[in-house]
């Protein structure tokens, strides 16, 4: 357990220490939500139509530009292997990793979607149907981007494949996420679409870490 | 507490890099592991570090496979490589604090002091030289004891007198019943020395 | 005859798609036909070098 | 006392079934599509509702079918892979990737030419052609990872790995897709089945399909052997280099 914490306090670290990644993240997703009023236009009844998918869209492929540094850093300098090397089972590392880049990257991302929000007209429920669905949802962003960072970890350029792998794979949540907010706005129950969102999670949560693992060890050999 | 390998095969990308080693290794010993570039110093070592599958042959710890249990296996073993483990980001004190954290040990100072590290512990290791960043990842095999140092190419980048401060280390860790796998192309000239030499092993198969 | 090509007005969208069926079909096996044969060519001579190294009197100990 | 390093190279017995069932296959391709073709295209009458277009069905939903088994085809010989380390699973599982891509493909253009005279439009967001599109999205991933490892073994494992994951995605997909198809389902739209299938139309369809199986087959020996040969050679040449 102390070596569980002493990673995930570890990455902790390093994320903060290294801030500037995640402005840019933030900064990519501020930038590209903004990009759809100047291309759609600015009726605001139209952007409060299409507002919750081009903030799920936006979130999820702002989480996607953050998903190759999971392993990569710690594969090139050599400390991957040294952790796994260490008393932590692979999928416990991966498992740890994935916490932090959730916690680290994910989440700032979440806390600044209200503003995006109001910004694209969403009614107010609507924003709560959006924070509640980012939060229930975003994990199976991390846990199968995770899989995807693994098995691109010893490629030459494995970033563009990485958004080819990872990409499909996160369609089922855009939909039950941007139905969620959806049913918020037209005052229809949303509880079935976080349900189902929470389902997909738990279902990531206990295959990802384990394919994740098979991945990193063929990487590191 | 003693390392035997029976038979090792190695194939990278369809390559036949050695064939059939056999090596033991028992407490106070060291094996030299000898051989010119690309005959499989490094991939013998990584196997019995366990990073890496051979394809046939096994290797036994205490008499039982380390398939069979690799996490006792891996608690006696610290292997260095190439690479430092180290975060750039973090100075060589808070490197060794996490490894020896992660490990549950609790030996930082004893490693900054053994690798004369305390002057330069608290610097980012982005600004390390060459030399430092590995004096501060070889002070992880002080950070977190173990009986067998599988060490490749350890002294590399180390200038003289730390290459004398390394050998002192080894030859007390090996006094104190641990062991040692060294591949290394510099003659450290160390008391107790068995070798192996991966080249003629490599011209038998051919 | 023409009747039967014009398919009840539909005729280009039938036959766009069988023609476009057939062609991605067809291209599929010359490709794969072609590159069978190319491995073949080049896997030629070296099973040749293989088979007269196992003629000569095997070194001890050589991988057969 | 060396391995035999070309054991699992020229995997003898995998070839000589391939080579003697080869020219059966051939044979049955040519026979089930050319009577197919003319039962579909001659024989069974026009619908009453769609008129001639719903020949185009005949060359549709085999592919769509072709489309959806190669890939569970992929997922259990790459789980055989994985699992036994069979030699030859991951080399056939990389061998079908391209003409399962080429089936979805097939079925994602036939059905957009089916749905233009039927809705007015040649791309209709229906729930059954995106599935496709997200279907040939993971056969580009699957065939993109092969072509970015240097060292094939790794290549293989990689691949079965992600393979499996999509798998495992597919039901998941296709039920999402399917919900948010109903949450927006425009009124007017006629979804995919057409007429109930009668038949006159029934027959030709599965014969199509039959024949598109065997024409899997026979592409795919071809290039399963391609794969076991490129591997024997790659073997070969590198091990050369030392001799």
């Amino acid at each position: 357990m102390r070596s569980f914490l002493a990673l995930l306090k570890r990455d902790m670290l390093l994320a903060y220490r290294q801030g500037s990644a995640l402005t840019m993240t933030l900064s990519f997703f501020v930038i590209a939500v903004t990009l759809f009023p100047l291309g759609v236009g600015p009726e605001l009844n139209v952007l409060a139509r299409i507002g919750p998918g081009v903030l799920w869209v936006g979130a999820l492929l702002a989480c996607l530009l953050t998903l190759d540094r999971i392993f990569q850093a710690d594969f090139e300098d050599g400390t991957l292997e040294q952790l796994m090397l260490g008393p932590l089972s692979i999928e416990f590392i991966v498992l740890t990793k994935i916490i932090a880049h959730w916690v680290m990257s994910v989440l700032p991302l979440i806390a600044i979607t209200p503003i995006l929000a109001i910004s694209l007209n969403v009614h107010a429920d609507g924003i709560w149907a959006m924070i509640f669905s980012l939060l229930i949802g975003s994990p199976v962003l991390s846990l199968i981007g995770a899989v995807g960072a693994a098995l691109t970890v010893a490629m030459r350029r494995g970033g563009v494949l990485l958004s080819l792998l990872v990409l499909p794979l996160y369609i089922p949540v855009l939909i039950f996420g941007v139905a969620s907010v959806e049913a918020a706005v037209a005052l229809m129950p949303m509880a079935p679409h976080l349900m189902l969102l929470g389902g997909l999670s738990l279902g990531a949560l206990v295959v990802c870490p384990f394919a994740a693992a098979a991945a990193l060890r063929l990487a590191v050999e | 507490m003693s390392l035997y390998a029976q038979s090792l095969t190695c194939i990278r990308q369809d390559r036949l890099i050695f064939n059939a080693v056999d090596l033991s290794l028992n407490p106070g010993e060291i094996l030299w592991v000898k051989g010119r570039n690309g005959s499989g110093k490094t991939s013998l070592l990584r196997i019995l570090a366990c990073l890496l599958k051979p394809a046939t042959g096994i290797v036994s710890w205490n008499g039982t496979d380390i398939e069979e249990d690799p996490e006792h296996y891996k608690e006696n073993l610290q292997y260095v490589g190439h690479q430092d483990a180290l975060k750039m980001a973090m100075s060589a004190r808070e490197n060794l604090e996490f490894w020896s954290d992660y490990t549950e040990n609790s030996t930082v100072d004893q490693a900054l002091d053994a690798f004369q590290l305390q002057p330069i512990a608290d610097h980012p290791t982005q600004i390390l030289s060459a030399g430092q960043k590995k004096r501060s990842n070889l002070a992880r095999l002080i950070a977190c004891p173990a009986p067998l140092w599988i060490l490749d190419e350890p002294v590399s980048s180390l200038d003289t007198d730390y290459i004398g401060l390394f050998k002192d280390l080894l030859e007390k860790h090996v006094r104190n019943g641990g062991m040692a796998l060294l591949a290394t192309h510099q003659d450290l000239s160390l008391s107790r020395v068995r070798q192996l030499d991966l080249n003629q092993i490599s011209e038998v198969a051919r | 005859m023409n009747e039967f090509f014009e398919m009840g007005g539909y005729g280009n969208f039938i036959w766009s798609s069988y023609g476009l069926s057939a062609g991605v079909l067809i291209f599929l096996v010359i490709i794969s036909v072609r590159q069978l044969r190319q491995v073949e060519r080049d896997l030629a001579p070296l099973e040749e070098t293989r088979r007269s190294f196992r003629k000569r009197p095997v070194k001890e100990g050589a991988t057969s | 006392m060396a391995i035999d390093l070309h054991k699992y190279a020229n995997p003898t017995r995998f070839l000589r079934i391939a080579n003697a069932i080869f020219p059966w296959s051939i044979v049955t391709t040519v026979v089930l599509l050319a009577t197919g073709l003319y039962l579909g295209l001659f024989v069974s009458p026009a619908d009453y509702q769609q008129g001639e277009t719903v020949r185009i069905m005949f060359v549709h939903v085999p592919a769509a079918w072709m489309a959806m088994s190669v890939y569970s085809m992929m997922a259990v010989s790459s789980a055989a892979g994985l699992i036994w380390k069979h030699p030859v699973a991951d080399l056939s599982a990389k061998a079908a990737a391209p003409i399962g891509a080429c089936f979805t493909f097939l079925a994602l253009v036939t059905g957009s030419l089916w749905g233009q005279p039927m809705w007015g439009a040649y791309w209709v967001w229906d729930a059954r052609l995106t599935s496709m599109l997200i279907l040939l999205f993971l056969y580009l991933g699957y065939m993109a990872v092969w072509g970015s490892f240097e060292d094939q073994s790794k290549a293989a494992k990689a691949a079965a790995i992600l393979v499996l994951i999509g798998a495992i995605n597919i039901p998941i997909i296709k039920f999402s897709v399917d919900w948010w198809n109903t949450l927006h389902q425009p009124a007017s739209v006629a979804t995919m089945d057409g007429p109930k299938i009668h038949s006159s139309i029934l027959t030709p369809l599965l014969i199509m399909g039959l024949g598109y199986t065997s024409l899997f087959v026979t592409i795919f020996i071809i290039r399963v052997r391609t794969e076991i040969l490129g591997r024997r050679l790659r073997m070969l040449r590198v091990n050369q280099l030392q001799e």
